[in-house]
């Protein structure tokens, strides 16, 4: 099965890991994903102004890149692209004056016009809705035997309710995810409160609070890591902690890994030495705890990019 | 006696008539898209919000000063950006006002005023050392 | 009884002071009006309604001999009854009588155009003329009442209506879907303001509705199906396999005390433990157990039979089949109250997952003297007396986003009182109420919530936004709105004040019974503030929290209200019959059935022999849906029928 | 658009509901077009679409149904009737070469005393944008 795949920024720099680990693992559960030939920024953030509709312009492009890949369907794995491409197809779907206004900007840059079917997908969704987590569960087998993961949900994949992949007050498609890689899900109270996001840029010293008690409700839990699957999570969250060591040198630090890594780890594929660089937080105590135990013909191969 | 004037006024608030209609906060309302007037005060919101201890005014307080047309309290507090956007409030809200939604309008109705000169202060070794999902959702964000 | 339509008809045209004739044009009204064929008499009048207005236009119908009359005045909702009153001691038949709407709908609505008033206003009595022409004498029909009455619901609101009726000398069969009556009532602990407790007060109640002659209790049983209309309905109800035959059992116990099965028990809300042959509690009426098929090892397995062996009058009988029971009944109060809205759907409240979070209902049984714990306040995960409980009101109401957009009415008032039990109970003990507004509207209910804030408890105005499970606290995340400052506390247990829903179920009993109901679930009162008893059917009337959320007091003077209606009805021997209702040409009537299946009553049934439609005249309520589905125009709304519309529209266009 | 033009909107309201939500209007003295003559009816339920044909057949501007709001029918389901019926007429109004456009259905209660008013001016507004009913014009012919 071959699906369209749209990485977003941060996906070909500070997180490589998280692409790379993804389209190795998807491929090794029978999942091809082919990167638009051309993309743009999907604008990182939705506009919540309803009266401006040149901010939906950068995701709407890229949905109209999919229909010009003969696709209906996207995946992604930045939550945040997730979200701001599935809110700009709905709103395209749902607001005709909106659509009308859209279409008409587009119309001179843009021999093609959107027509409204693109259908945005999360990289956790893919697994639950079209893989199955009983048949990842299958191919995993015990290399995650034994390590406790807390899922961190952050906001973007579960708000608003309705664009988000589960119930935003009780979700479980992370934790089924984790389960079925075979490690033991660690739900915990601070599992879906938001990591200050954007805010690390102008109040670090918010970013570092919240990296603290998220970290902190995490470890209380009982976890081994914790698992994100939004880059700038990742960076509040991992990189976080060595502002809150600056702060407090009693503070021990956490590990934080993608899902995509964890599912690397989980099909026997292990961890890629380079990966180590991208990652703040000492990986050493969790990495010794991976089993490699299946053997796949992808292991050391090159990262699947032109 | 004329001290006594002064205090009063300083500490009693006058709500106002031509205040309540202004053109500012029905901006506010026409940005967002969110009928303000729903908010009966119950603080969830607040309750919520990740970033409220760094907050000025809680959410549900600038819900309420727009309410009676409060513009400059709202305006120059920080609230509206140190927003982190995650949406808590607004899926939380039991009267549905999309409160991030509010916050977003605040901001832009700041901007385009030119109310405010806000400018990013960072350096230019941070700019190197953050990533570009965290920098251009800031711009987008507090200076679009 | 056939009539000769009428031809002579006269107008009145009323100023109603200067509310019509201060816009209307009444004498241009009067002159135009006048001009037409069928207008025999005409003239206007300052106040039509009033005693010599009355008197005027009956004198005229036996001076001109009029055969119709057509008030122009205001809307029919308020006069239609008086001047069709009027008329008929002038020995016109009422229903020829209509009045023409120039007020509400055009004097009031059109004030700044008088001269397209004074248009529309001539029109208005055009088209009434249209439809008086054709107007027939109708008679009331009459059917005999049967003296019978049906509580469906036994919680203290059936119980009290039962026993009301029953006291008149009626009949009641009290019909109760658990294996005892008492409803939720017999769950709590105390009731607010008194705090007198909610048994001492219940049970003699029970006891009397077991024992009184008049009333049959008919426990574990629902009511399936229901035909007929008021006076003689016929009710079609299941009477469950309890497993255990009720006319041997002594009530003796000692079933239940050898059942080796526990279960979590319904009614202690999980706290407390049953066995699968129980008794909901102990001062059950009818004191009689039921084998709960699902848990019981006979059933599951073919094994066990301990209940069997010990009883000894060999009451238990395994392969006891449901009961299909016909009633017939003259009237039905239906009193199926309330549930609590599950807190497994508030995901942000912990989802039904952390243990010492537990719903209001729970914490009554732990308060309750005979409650799980025997009235000692004990969290449920390790049995601790709590020194900290947080009590969250609004848990699900006034939330019309995700939850439930009413208020649930009672919430802050036993808030009020299970913080103050809680307190008494535990005295160094610490109660901490979330609340948005306090809403204590009722005899002694501001004064005892004062006396709970003075006893120490502390309110907090915020919505608590999340609770969550932190080591063996709990913690409730809100914000003190008049400090505007977040406000957190670690709780060793918290109570959600959960919203109030319909009983599970309402929605079927709806069908059964042909009844409304609101977009809540929630009975739909046949008028909101005049007839907050009765539902549309006739027959049928309400009492308790089916119909909206209250508190005991209230219930109990609904219930009284509603059997006080039912005595009434029982207190004719005939009731009269609404005239205004469809017959069927049969004619015309090619027997296609169309009308049967859109009839919303069951009014209506195929004769198959004459292959033609046959009315029953009590069900029918005269909508007129069977006369816009017919295709032959054999149906005929009486005094509206299709003829008269088409010509109303005629004189319109 | 012709200023003069006075449209004719004939209007059938169920007793329950809409009849009482326009006395609503009147008793609270909202103002609006005089253009609809109302004709009450016991349910929306009870109207037949031959009412609705012959009124436009003989040139009427519109034509207005109000029933009760969905599950609120004194009837039980009289309103989901005439929603259906107003579906089906539409389309015959098409193919009889009338614009389903003149015809109206609203779900008013008794309380929304202003929500009539306000569907009342809206009505008027656009049958006006409508123009006259043509078929005055064919039967002249």
């Amino acid at each position: 099965m071959e699906i369209s795949y749209y990485p977003g920024c941060t996906l070909k720099v500070d997180a490589r890991n998280f692409e790379e680990s993804a389209i190795d693992s998807f491929r090794e559960l029978g999942v091809v994903l082919v990167e638009l030939a051309r993309w743009n920024c999907c604008g990182t953030v939705f506009s919540f102004t309803t009266d401006n509709v040149m901010y939906h312009l950068a995701p709407v492009r890229n949905l109209l890149r999919v229909r010009e890949a003969g696709k209906e369907q996207v995946l992604t794995l930045c939550s945040m692209c997730f979200n701001t491409l599935k809110r700009a197809a709905e709103l395209f779907n749902k607001d005709a004056e909106k659509r009308d206004k859209i279409l008409n900007i587009m119309k001179d840059k843009e021999p093609l016009a959107y027509d409204g079917k693109t259908r945005v997908i999360h990289g956790i969704e893919l697994i639950r809705d079209e893989i199955g987590f009983d048949v990842l569960k299958k191919k995993t087998g015990e290399n995650l035997k034994g390590l406790r993961l807390a899922p961190y949900y952050g906001c973007m994949l579960l708000r608003p309710d309705g664009v988000g992949i589960d119930n935003p007050e009780n979700p479980r498609a992370f934790q089924d995810l984790i389960n079925a890689m075979g490690a033991d899900a660690v739900s915990f109270p601070f599992q879906s409160e938001c990591c200050g996001a954007y805010q690390t840029v102008e109040h670090p010293e918010a970013v570092v609070e919240r990296a603290r008690i998220i970290i902190n409700s995490a470890r209380k839990a009982g976890a081994d890591a914790l698992v994100v699957s939004c880059p700038l999570c990742a960076y509040n969250l991992d990189q976080g902690q060595m502002d809150v060591k600056s702060i407090d040198s009693s503070f021990e630090t956490f590990p934080v890994l993608y899902f995509t890594e964890c599912l690397y780890a989980s099909l026997g594929l292990g961890f890629r030495e380079e990966w180590k660089a991208l990652h703040y937080a000492p990986l050493e105590g969790v990495l010794a705890r991976i089993r490699r135990e299946t053997t796949s013909k992808l292991i050391g191969a090159a990262p699947n990019k032109e | 006696m004329i001290y006594f004037i002064a205090l009063i006024q300083v500490i009693c608030m006058q709500i106002k008539t031509e205040e309540v209609l202004s053109d500012l906060i029905h901006k506010i309302i026409d940005i967002s898209g969110t009928n303000i007037w729903k908010c009966y005060q119950c603080g969830k919101c607040s309750a919520g919000c990740p970033m409220v201890d760094f907050m000025e005014l809680l959410p549900h307080q600038v819900i309420r000063l727009a309410q009676i047309g409060k513009w400059k309290e709202i305006c120059e507090a920080n609230t509206a950006w140190i927003c982190a956007a995650c949406l808590t409030c607004s899926v939380r809200c039991p009267r549905g006002i999309k409160i991030a939604e509010v916050m977003e309008a605040l901001r832009q109705v700041v901007l385009r005023n030119r109310l405010s000169n806000k400018r990013l202060n960072i350096s230019e070794e941070r700019i190197r050392r953050l990533p570009p999902i965290a920098l251009i959702s800031a711009y987008r964000k507090i200076l679009e | 009884m056939k009539g000769t339509p009428p031809r002579k008809i006269g107008v009145f045209v009323c100023h109603c002071g200067k509310n019509i004739a201060g816009v209307v044009d009444v004498n241009r009204v009067v002159e135009d009006i006048s001009r037409l064929e069928s207008v025999a008499f005409a003239m206007d009048y300052k106040y039509m309604c009033s005693q010599p207005g009355q008197a005027m236009i009956q004198e005229k119908i036996r001076e001109k001999g009029l055969e119709g009359v057509i008030v122009a005045a205001c809307t029919p909702n308020l006069h239609e009854a008086t001047f069709r009153k009027a008329a008929s001691k002038a020995g016109l038949n009422p229903y020829c009588v209509e009045m023409a709407n120039i007020r509400e709908q055009c004097a009031w609505a059109h004030q700044n155009d008088p001269e397209k008033a004074t248009r529309k206003a001539v029109e208005i009595i055009r088209t009434m003329i249209q439809k008086t022409a054709e107007d027939k004498p109708l008679y009331e029909g009459s059917i005999p009442v049967l003296k019978r009455a049906m509580v469906i619901g036994g919680g203290v609101a059936g119980i009290q209506a039962s026993l009301d009726i029953a006291d008149a000398g009626y009949e009641v069969i009290l019909v109760e879907r658990e294996p005892s009556i008492g409803g939720h009532m017999a769950q709590l602990s105390e009731t607010f303001p008194t705090l007198d407790c909610a048994q001492c007060v219940l049970t003699p109640k029970m006891v009397a509705a077991g024992t009184h002659p008049n009333i049959k209790i008919l426990a574990w049983s629902e009511a399936r199906e229901v035909s007929g209309y008021v006076g003689n309905f016929t009710v079609t109800i299941e009477r469950k396999a309890s497993g255990v035959d009720w006319t041997k059992c002594t009530g003796c116990g000692m079933c239940m005390e050898k059942c080796p099965i526990k279960i979590p028990a319904e009614f202690d809300r999980g706290l407390g433990v049953r066995k699968a042959i129980y008794s909901p509690f102990p001062q059950a009426v009818p004191n009689k157990p039921v084998i709960d098929r699902e848990h019981c090892l006979h059933y599951a397995k073919g094994k066990c039979g301990i209940c069997q062996k010990v009883c000894e009058v060999g009451a238990i009988d395994f392969d006891q089949a449901p009961e299909i029971i016909k009633e017939e009944v003259g009237a039905i109060i239906v009193a199926t109250g309330f549930d609590i809205y599950p807190k497994e759907n508030i995901g942000e409240y912990g989802a039904g997952k952390i243990p010492d979070v537990i719903d209001s209902l729970a914490f009554e049984r732990l308060l309750s003297a005979s409650g799980p714990t025997s009235g000692e306040i004990r969290r449920p995960s390790d049995g601790k007396i709590p020194e900290t409980i947080v009590f969250v009101q609004c848990s699900g109401s006034r939330d019309p986003e995700k939850h439930k957009p009413y208020c649930s009415r009672i919430c802050c008032m036993y808030t009020a009182k299970q913080a103050l039990l809680y307190k008494h109970a535990v005295h160094k003990g610490r109660p901490y109420i979330f609340y948005i507004d306090i809403r204590s509207g009722g005899k002694n209910y501001e004064e005892f919530v004062a006396r709970a804030q003075e006893e120490g408890v502390i309110y907090i105005r915020g919505k608590v936004s999340r609770i969550y499970q932190s080591g063996d606290k709990v913690t409730v995340v809100g914000v003190d709105t008049l400090l505007a400052k977040p406000a957190q506390i670690d709780a060793d247990m918290v109570v959600l004040a959960m919203a109030m829903v319909p009983k599970e179920g309402s929605d079927d009993l709806r069908k059964v019974l042909k009844i409304t109901a609101d977009k809540n679930g929630f009975w739909t009162e046949a008028h909101p503030k005049m007839d907050p008893v009765g539902t549309t059917t006739r027959g049928i009337y309400l009492a308790g929290c089916g119909q909206a959320p209250r508190d005991v007091p209230d219930t109990v003077a609904q219930a009284s209200g509603a059997a006080g209606k039912v005595i009434s009805l029982f207190s004719r021997e005939t009731l009269s019959l609404d005239p205004m209702i469809v017959s069927v040409d049969e004619e015309l009537c090619a027997g296609c059935g169309l009308c049967v299946s859109v009839c919303p009553y069951e009014a209506r049934i195929l004769d198959e022999k004459k292959k033609v439609a046959i009315v029953n005249e009590a069900l029918c309520k005269g909508c007129g849906a069977c006369m816009a589905a017919c295709p032959n125009s054999a149906c005929i709304h009486k005094n509206f029928s299709k003829k008269q519309v088409l010509k109303m529209v005629d004189a319109l266009s | 658009m012709n200023e003069n033009f006075e449209p004719r909107v004939v209007g059938f309201l169920c007793n329950w509901c809409t009849y009482t939500g326009a006395d609503l209007a009147g008793t609270s003295r909202i103002q609006y077009p005089p253009h609809v003559r109302i004709i009450r009816v016991m349910c929306s339920g009870a109207v037949d679409p031959t009412y609705i044909l012959k009124a436009l057949l003989e040139g009427a501007d519109g034509v207005f149904i109000g029933g009760c709001h969905p599950g609120d029918c004194h009837y039980l389901t009289g309103n989901y009737k005439a929603r259906r019926k107003i579906v089906l007429m539409k389309s015959i109004l098409e193919t009889l070469g009338l614009e389903p456009e003149r015809l109206w259905f609203r779900w008013i209660s008794a309380s929304e005393g202003q929500k009539f008013a306000d569907t009342m001016t809206e009505i008027s507004d656009e049958i006006k944008k409508l123009g006259a009913n043509r078929m005055k014009e064919f039967w002249n012919v």
